[in-house]
């Protein structure tokens, strides 16, 4: 199969979607090249440095029967749009009884890594994850974002997508013609019978590689990349943990109140789970400070192979 | 251009029906058998009406917490509009909004905002899909004074006059946002003034005279249909009620001045005209109150005895399932 | 004891540090009488509707020399001001390398069960919770919120206090003389042996009721309250789950990503609580749906009474 | 009133010592040694030496991405400042910030920021502190064509028009953010007129010509010290490097725009004058630049040669420790 980027993945969904419906159209603070060209100014839209009005129009232009797609870059420049999100947009369905629909695609890129500093480096989907109302989605792979974002498109709700900036350039094989992923369907990444680790985005890889560095020790790891947080598929989860017993849930974000946390609660809130587990559940977080810029700093505060690795080792015990 | 007669009259019995409709669900709120709060329209009827009665079905309108005289004017179903707010089943929003969120997109209605301001992106939007349309279709969103002391106001304004949309700003300046004036709370003490910064045209118009309304927005509107870019509507005008129905904040405005605004009612001066220029006699009018009257009768019957949502039904709505292709 | 209502408690705690210290200011949508009447309008400051800019004026004044207090009222109104909130306030001090100090305390008014629909009635501390920089307060008693607001004004840091709408008109016991109580700290509101539960801001109160109950019927319950979010206080929510082996926590706000979901988390991934656990823990939370206006609804959405007992009888289970 | 030559000198030296740090910042982080990312402040320079000319050590100044020339024309220490760029321990913030978010309370430096417009409700509430304190302090803020199109941007102004507080607002009109033109993105294409749309006096002035701006903020400074209420300055300029040090968004001005304004080099300018005027002989300028380029090679060798912080490190200054009575 061919391989391509990350990035190419992403802007090929988007052009499939833009040539498959008429309604969809784009706004950015950024003008995106190839999308510029192909669907032209009206359809691919440039917006002032406004992100409260131009996310309040993706809204309201949603609600009025179009499809909107609006590329925030960088999760920070979210906040102040925060209002238009998560008070108007995740709400306005529900609010007024389920009367339109409201297709918005938002983007934003995520994570650490890159010597940003903190208010560049972050990972802030928990805090999306809770408002009800939004959907959520981490893709991982250049086969699943793809997938996963023509999904997003179609769906007749907002749906957020975050994207690591480090991911951009990550080749993966992709199908040359049309498919598409549903939302709330964990993937599997690698079978394995002693732990399960659910990892987060970016950390997908890095809990792979653990994954095959465990095998060599003789310990089988499962990990599993939930793709969608809202809605999240947990049966995959449990099921993975009810098999394996022991369990690690990877997070770049920071720890309190994290995706982590949730799926945590999860999975151990279930009787039978919980029964069933034969150590102590672990998260590996980011820590819960800023993010730092100096390297070495920054380094320290997220998740890496080093400490996946002694949670998995922390959870088989004397087993590994 | 004169407003044909039967047009006055119909202006005059919406300004009725909003005025009667506020004066009930305050009472059936301070009653207790309205839970929530209501933000009263009373003393500003004549904007919405002047404003709403020049829009067509299909133009979309986006509203604000003091929101019942622009869904009324819009053309909204009383009956579930007072069934919304009694919380029922039979309510525009299933009783999922209440007073402060009702909309009813089938008329162009998308909707009342509890943030001040929010409102404004999302009419900016509905009047991107009108350009994107290309048909003469508008936009047009009402806030207050106090809606342009915040960020999105400008911003919308902004993004409007570049991209040229067919919005109107509707501004009912009552000149409080809350207990706070606007001469304190805006610098330079003028809304026009920040308005023509975003290079929009704009008119200040009398907001208790409905003919004045009608007649600036009639214009205004037919400008707007043409796609040439956006306007702004400044109404002066003045709540009659305190900020909510609800004791939790005390009217602070200087009782004199709510007095002699009380003076100023747009309904009677409406009414005066009428009768002055021979559309109606004191009769016909009464006749109209009546059955004003028995239509907001009607519509708290209607609310009283629509059956309350399931709890489960809490559960609905929170994604739509409307497909989309 | 003199008994004074929660909202008096709170207004003496700011007269009292008003007076205290000259550097204290007001900013606000809306004028406090009293705090206006006895330190006047410099210092007691109304401020326009626009809450990003009184937020980073708060910001900018503390960090210049003074203290700053900002009402924002409803906890809804705060999402315009997030990036002042999230991304200036929360990080200054880290960013900057703890060059200066930012003593600011902002409060919010949350809570559902005042038939306010979807945009007035929500608990959004989880989303702040996840914002290292923050110190989270959620006082329930009038008792409480006098000694922490009283810290929080002398705290050099951020601290937003989330103040539930129906707790105002409460009456409870408050000292004459001065006092103060430290962030930080739980407070075991009831003891009791069988099972612990957590209990979160107005739900403190439901929980207690529950606990009165279940005593009748055999069951001891203790009920701790955290008091501050962050810092959280979690070994003495430890201890009381060590002793007794059960344990439910139960928050008004939606579930996922909840302060909940993190305090279960921090319970369970604890090596030693973990094997004390005699059952699965629960969490008591709101229904993750934006919070409906119609009172049949609201209140199915929020956690109540029945709510907290059943999760009590599901963890004590064949006991009850 | 003349600017004496001794000031004259002292603005060249400075404007020289942003010109060579930013190159040197460039360089190093193109060629590997310095993490992140640098907005380059070159030709501009000449804004911030003549606004900062003019501000007290006590004045409060805060600053935007684009801040290395902000912090340097306030008197910050370039080598802390290179330190903290390398991600040093000794760097102004500990390595905690780099480029992006440097400052130095001691001497009125609140900081740089990330956010388009973020630093502005802050100033605002540093020129209220001065304002509380009574004194004659005041605070400045810097930030780009581009933040006049947040609603923080509105919100501040009207915020310290309203409470009349002692702040200058300063408005480096670069023409651009990122690569879209202000005159796309702001109705009607004057910032002067939005900043009028809240009160506040406003003067254009050639942002590349450091005389005319120091005599513009001399005369502004003086009167915002008298307390009577903010001013807005808008400075017409142009950055010659890409948005940022980084290939990761190309530079999508006209070239021809480009070259054109780098014939308008403000140091260049200066120097012209310099030379006229007979306040320096061209030995004497190239005496100044050795100096600077030693003072820059000093800062990275300080830099190069400080310690990393320690990894553990990070989890300090979370919170702070100073005590507050
Ligand atoms: C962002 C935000 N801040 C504060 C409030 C609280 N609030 C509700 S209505 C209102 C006053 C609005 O004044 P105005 O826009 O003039 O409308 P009016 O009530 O006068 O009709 C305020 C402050 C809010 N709803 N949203
Ligand atoms: C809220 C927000 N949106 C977007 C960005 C991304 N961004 C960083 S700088 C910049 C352009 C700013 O332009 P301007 O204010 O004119 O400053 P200049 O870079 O020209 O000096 C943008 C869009 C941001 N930092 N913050
Ligand atoms: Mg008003
Ligand atoms: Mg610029």
């Amino acid at each position: 199969m061919r391989k391509i980027t990350y990035a190419q993945a992403t802007l090929e969904a988007l052009q499939e979607e833009f040539r498959r419906d008429k309604r969809v159209i784009h706004m950015s603070n950024d003008i995106p090249p190839e999308l510029r060209e192909e669907f032209g100014e009206e359809r691919v839209r440039l917006t002032p440095i406004a992100e409260s009005a131009f996310v309040g129009a993706a809204t309201g232009a949603a609600g009025s029967g179009f499809i909107s797609v609006v590329d925030l870059r960088m999760a920070t420049f979210g906040f102040v749009a925060m209002d238009q999100m998560v008070n108007q947009l995740a709400k306005i369905t529900y609010m007024f009884g389920g009367q339109a629909r409201f297709p918005v695609l938002l983007r934003m890129s995520i994570g650490a890594g890159i010597h940003m500093a903190a208010q560049h480096s972050i990972s802030p989907y928990a805090m999306y994850m809770n408002v009800p109302g939004l959907k959520i989605i981490t893709p991982a792979t250049p086969y699943d974002i793809k997938g996963l974002l023509k999904t997003a498109v179609r769906d007749p709700n907002p749906v957020i997508c975050f994207e690591h900036s480090l991911l951009a350039p990550l080749e993966g094989e992709v199908p040359d013609g049309e498919y598409t992923l549903p939302l709330g369907e964990a993937d599997v990444k690698r079978k394995g019978s002693d732990v399960t680790i659910v990892a987060i985005s970016k950390m997908l890889h890095d809990a792979l590689a653990v994954a095959g560095e465990m095998e060599k020790r003789g310990v089988s790891v499962e990990v599993i990349d939930p793709r969608s947080l809202v809605p999240l598929d947990i049966n995959t989860i449990k099921k993975s943990v009810a098999k394996t017993g022991r369990f690690v849930v990877v997070d770049e974000a920071c720890r309190t109140c994290g995706a982590a946390a949730e799926i945590l609660a999860r999975v151990t809130e279930d009787e039978d789970i919980f029964r069933k587990l034969k150590s102590t559940p672990r998260r590996v977080c980011g820590l819960d400070v800023p993010i730092p810029y100096s390297p070495p700093m920054e380094d320290y505060v997220i998740p890496d192979r080093a400490k996946i690795r002694a949670a998995v080792e922390k959870v088989v015990g004397s087993q590994a | 251009m004169a407003i044909d007669n039967a047009e006055l009259i119909r202006m005059y019995r919406t300004m009725l029906t909003i005025r009667r409709f506020e004066e009930r669900a305050s009472k059936e709120f301070r009653g207790g058998s309205v839970p929530g709060l209501v933000h009263s329209y009373i003393g500003q009827e004549a904007i919405a009406v002047g404003v709403c009665f020049n829009l067509r079905k299909d133009d979309r309108m986006v509203s604000n917490h003091r929101g019942h005289g622009h869904l009324i004017s819009k053309g909204a179903d009383i009956r579930r509009m007072m069934a919304e707010i009694y919380g029922k089943r039979t309510g525009y929003c299933k009783g999922k909004g209440g007073s402060m969120h009702i909309a009813d997109f089938s008329i162009g209605i998308l909707g009342a905002n509890g943030i001040v301001a929010a409102g404004l992106p999302i009419a900016t939007g509905a009047a991107l899909a009108a350009h994107l349309e290309g048909g003469d279709r508008i936009a047009a969103v009402f806030f207050g004074d106090g809606a342009c002391q915040e960020g999105e106001f400008q911003e919308s304004l902004n993004l409007a006059s570049i991209w040229k949309l067919p919005i109107i700003f509707v501004c009912e300046n009552n000149q409080y946002g809350v207990n706070t004036h606007y001469q304190y709370a805006i610098a330079g003490g003028s809304i026009p003034r920040r308005a023509r910064a975003y290079n929009l045209p704009v008119r200040t118009v009398d907001g208790n005279d409905v003919v004045a309304v009608y007649e600036a927005a009639r214009e205004v509107v037919a400008r707007t249909r043409t796609h040439v870019g956006p306007y702004f509507l400044e109404f002066k005008t003045y709540r009659w009620y305190p900020h909510f129905e609800s004791d939790a904040i005390p009217d602070l405005r200087p009782r004199e001045e709510i007095a002699a605004w009380k003076k100023k009612d747009p309904i009677k001066r409406l009414a005066k005209r009428l009768l002055k220029e021979g559309v109606a006699t004191a009769r016909e009018l009464e006749a109209i109150n009546e059955e004003v009257l028995g239509r907001i009768d009607e519509a708290v019957k209607y609310a009283v005895e629509s059956p309350l949502p399931r709890p489960e039904d809490a559960l609905e709505d929170v994604y739509s399932t409307q497909g989309i292709s």
